[in-house]
């Protein structure tokens, strides 16, 4: 789960770590009213889950209040990456020194965290491990013991051969680790972290990733989602037991399985379609569980056809066929269905299924090719 | 010779009166598995299937000499579970769960590797050493006894990969579903050092998919290390970046490889990657 | 640093485990307004850092207020073991089905922290563990990752077959090891941990130990303190760089550390003499702290005579002297001073101290036979 | 041979500038120890009585193969001193500082044992192999070479007692101070395994005290496995149960021994125990 700019605001406060003054708004009165409080020059943020804000045009400074109605105005009627602006950060406007990059995250490989520290801020962390390697420092954190205070103060050393300065980012990285940890998060991010002229170092961003599987010990977190129209969906799945993301193709997927529903989709466009979404139907695949995802699936009015893979496995397939044909019942669908059923009693489902409009394939390719050929044929 | 389990290991199932749990436990008992023990707090001295339960992993290793542990308790008891039977001893523990949170996971690894325990998982399909003992949840009707061995970070698609190795004729020796979460304990490196020198494996076949760096890294270790020929399945060629994939771990992520860069690099270290499942079986012939 | 019981209770409440309703009460009137809250009968406790508050009195039962007036006020005016009692704790009485003991505490010979449980509670575990051994359940946790809940559990299973009153007792297990580690403790004890009459499992007692060394950390307990008058002697010692701690006898003791002190009273003792004090005068002994401790030395009028015993080590012997003569300008000393320096430049330390009414001797055995030889002569 | 350290022995001194760690620093280097560096954060690059000061201890690792630390910071940063220690591949920490936190240690502890460092300390005077080197604060000159190994729970009453048997002639081989504290690296039982291998030592002194049960420990691994005459003594007769004498670890409990009842447990394990510190060198030459 994703946090926005100003939601992490709010944690790197709790946490004592600093930020430039400032609050959301939802409307341009919003923003004049914290303008007001803050005193100009002010920065207007767009607050959408995305990266590249600046380059979109989603950040601007506004000097005055005429400036500041019209860009507030104008960002929220943006759409930035397909993204709908529906709020912007007002924050106090700050003379920057200099930038820095620091951050945590779980680095798969080493199964540890990490600590990242750059001296080149305020750009994507990727462009300089591919440009200025040396810029960067990577701490791999103990395990079972965390961030030690040596760490945090020979990460700031890198950054700078300020004393003052050292101590002071070696104070955040240990309070941006302890929130790290505490919110079970995959990634934190201060991107950039910036002494200003003033001398104090303040978070200028703040992005923060925090673990699906933890939320259920976070519910104060889990409370500050804020969902995109395709999130919604995806959220509406969960609850109904499987798993769906949209995409932008016309063959509807039903597949048991993350892996072989990632394969399925790859094999439909290696074969010339392309897939409406994805979509794991999970371990069981009651006719009630089968009949939602079908229906979601056709709440996309560019899905022509629809794929059903499913490796049975333990599960009988008769079981799997009489379910489905429980489920076109429920739902009525005015589109093919290509059926490929694998498992136990895999004969006995063909003859269930031979009488229906559910087109029955022997196999994943065959499916796939079969319903590729529906939709081109048109 | 087998890897990781065979016909002396002696599993212990823990949350065996679950529903998943006693499902399993009944196919892992039919397919000829050692199931010595469950574990279920406050059923001590009952029984499933003939098994005994106890309240503890520890008391299930005195008594009965439990060695293997499989975990099918809820996400959020799952962590405590590894931990307890790490501590009761148990030297592999196979979590099949789903949705165990990262930061738990990193601590579970490091305790286990402290203490010399293996980890498979979590939310993975388990092991099934094809003819001698399944620890694991895939349907064992599929695995023909064979000369591949098979390492997977999912469940669905290696049984599709599986069903087609199985009717080529080759068939299977050891299949491990190493899982598909962002931080999981055997990776792809730690089950081929196993193939390595087990006897039984003439091939290998490695199912993997988009999000972190292990088939890469799987790669440089079989360029240097592995001797023995290994061909690839990678998934997520149509997914797009910056979105989980179902499997926790299944993200393109800035800094990651998407699944053709994934490909391209493995085919770089000579390893032949199957475009379409059914495929693998021409590519096991080829290089075999 | 050990906590009162009716503070200990405060911590547990802060960490969600469950005590008597109750509050503590300075004098009878104060006790009566929280008897009548809480409705009769109530128990009076003593709050006084000892055990065998019960046998010596200091804990009753008041079934009306006439009762609740006598109790108080009795109770209030005892003294404990030596200790005067200030305060007392007014809780609701319960009944009590069984009682069992919980303990966390530190176990120096694994070098880990152990968890103690006993189905016999209301009594010393010393007790217990000497007599009925197969009574306790001592479960040693991990030194990085703590206590896991199965451990919990299992613990609570050893206490009681009751399916609901294990996972009760879980529960506190595992809040009360939250709250040993975040206060570093060195011992968090509840004895007993009733189950009542209704189900409900509760503390009845409360015993904190708070690692001094670990005070700088928790500003919050260390406010906490009630301060006897030896402690704050203690106090204040070290606060101007020694420690010193008050005992009978009539031989003041001064010496630079604490194996060498203990060994300095045991010689004294041995040789028939009896110390008034401990006292480690720490690593430098600069003039003023030597005069400050034999000032506080001399507070005890007990003390008849003073022995100075310095293994100066890398220290120059005549810096010591000088030192000591200068101290005894400051402080007017009548009773005799038996000095024994050792180290560097002790052969110019013995003329300086010559013509002074400071006696030298050459060791430690000189000194303690000469300064009891000086007291037992009277 | 002696035991812990020795000639070859690097040193370097985590917080080299501070008061007591440049005056420490001074009489090791005179002493002979091999001082190679000193840590102070932001002093990299410095010297100190011509020895280089790196900001970190890894720096110092690498540049000079320091082996061994002496940590003379604070209380508060001691256990990160530590941590940076060990994680730096030090071989064996002394830490001489006083007022570390009880549950720090314990996590210390297992952290240096799994890493395979040996900790002294915290709250002792450190160690001293007589003519070869001193990483530790004691007077130097009361230790003359010989015979006796000394491990000892104090610093002024083991100088002494170290005293008496350098008078004696007997002389000291090494001298260990483990430190006051109730968790402690290294105890009695480590230091002994060490002089049993010792060829250069032929008895040992052991300097106990109230609080704990190390000595009776000690006690029990000798009377099993130690062949080397032993004699002892233990501070704190006069002692109130219930008080910390100084010693944070110095304190008689409900569930251990007074001095008396050590003393008594010592000796029915066959170790001879003085009454007066003197009386050492009469008992030990009665056990050579």
């Amino acid at each position: 789960m994703n946090l926005q700019e100003y939601q992490s605001r709010e944690l790197f406060k709790k946490f004592g770590i600093p930020v430039v003054d400032g609050s959301v708004a939802s409307s341009v009165e919003e923003a004049l009213k914290i303008a007001e409080t803050l005193g100009y020059s002010v920065v207007v943020k767009a607050q959408v889950l995305t990266g590249g804000r600046g380059k979109s045009g989603g950040v601007k400074i506004a000097n005055n209040e005429e400036e500041l109605k019209e860009k507030v105005s104008k960002i929220l009627s943006m759409e930035i990456k397909g993204l709908k602006v529906n709020k912007v950060l007002i924050a106090k406007a700050v003379q920057i020194k200099k930038e820095f990059y620091v951050g945590f995250t779980v680095d798969r490989s080493s199964k540890r965290n990490v600590l990242i520290v750059s001296s080149e801020g305020g750009v994507e962390i990727e462009e300089v491990a591919k440009n200025d390697p040396e810029k960067i420092l990577k701490v791999s954190l103990d395990p079972l013991l965390g961030m030690f205070s040596y760490q945090a103060k020979n990460a700031s050393m890198f950054l700078t051969p300020n004393k003052d300065v050292i101590s002071k980012i070696s104070t955040i990285l240990e309070q941006l680790f302890r929130l790290y940890i505490s919110i079970d998060a995959n990634l934190v991010e201060i991107n950039p972290l910036a002494l200003l002229s003033d001398g104090s170092v303040v978070a200028l961003d703040a992005k923060i990733v925090v673990d699906d599987n933890a939320l259920f010990r976070h519910p104060e977190i889990e409370t500050m989602r804020e969902l995109t129209e395709e999130e919604k969906l995806e959220i509406e799945a969960k609850s109904k037991g499987f798993t769906y993301i949209k995409l932008n193709g016309s063959i509807g997927c039903l597949v048991n399985g993350a892996g072989l529903a990632m394969a399925t989709m790859d094999l439909v466009k290696l074969l010339g379609g392309s897939p409406a979404n994805f979509l794991d139907i999970g371990g069981s695949s009651n006719p009630e569980k089968v009949a939602s995802a079908i229906e979601m699936i056709l709440r996309d009015k560019n899905v022509k056809a629809i794929l059903i893979n499913i490796f049975g496995g333990i599960t009988r397939c008769d079981d799997v066929a009489n379910g489905l044909l429980e489920a076109i019942k429920k739902v009525k669908v005015e589109i093919p269905i290509v059926v490929r059923l694998t498992g136990t009693n895999e004969d006995i489902a063909k003859k269930i299924l031979e009488n229906t409009p559910l087109i029955y394939v022997d196999s994943m390719v065959d499916g796939v090719s079969k319903v590729v050929e529906l939709v081109n044929r048109g | 010779m087998s890897i990781l389990i065979d016909e002396e290991t002696r599993v212990v199932v823990q949350g065996i009166t679950g529903r998943d749990g006693s499902f399993h436990t009944k196919s892992m008992k039919d397919y000829g598995t050692k199931v010595v023990a469950g574990v279920t707090p406050f059923k001590g001295g009952e029984y499933v299937f003939d098994i005994p339960i106890f309240n503890s992993v520890e008391e299930a290793v005195k008594s009965v000499q439990a060695d293997t542990s499989i975990i099918f308790v809820p996400a959020k008891f799952a962590v405590d579970a590894m931990f307890e039977a790490i501590n009761a001893g148990i030297k592999l523990v196979v979590t099949i769960t789903e949705g165990v949170p990262v930061q738990d996971m990193i601590k579970v690894n490091e305790f286990a590797n402290l203490k010399g325990t293996k980890i498979i998982g979590p939310n993975c399909p388990g092991i099934i050493s094809v003819g001698k003992a399944k620890v694991g949840i895939m349907p064992h009707s599929i695995f023909k006894k064979g000369v591949v061995g098979v390492i997977s970070r999912s469940g669905t698609l290696t049984y599709e990969i599986v069903k087609h190795i199985s009717d080529s004729g080759l068939g299977v020796s050891t299949a491990v579903g190493i899982g598909g979460d962002p931080i999981i304990g055997m990776k792809f490196i730690d089950v081929l050092k196993g193939f390595e020198k087990d006897e039984e494996t003439k091939a290998v076949v490695l199912v993997g998919e988009i999000g972190g760096s292990d088939e890469e890294d799987a790669a440089d270790y079989i360029e240097k290390h592995f001797n023995k020929p290994v061909v690839s399945f990678i998934a997520g060629r149509a997914s797009p970046p910056g979105k989980r994939m179902g499997h926790a771990g299944a993200i393109v992520q800035a800094g990651t490889r998407t699944a053709d860069e994934k490909i391209a690099y493995l085919e770089s270290k000579g390893i032949k990657v199957a475009n379409i499942p059914n495929e693998i079986v021409k590519l096991l012939k080829d290089v075999m």
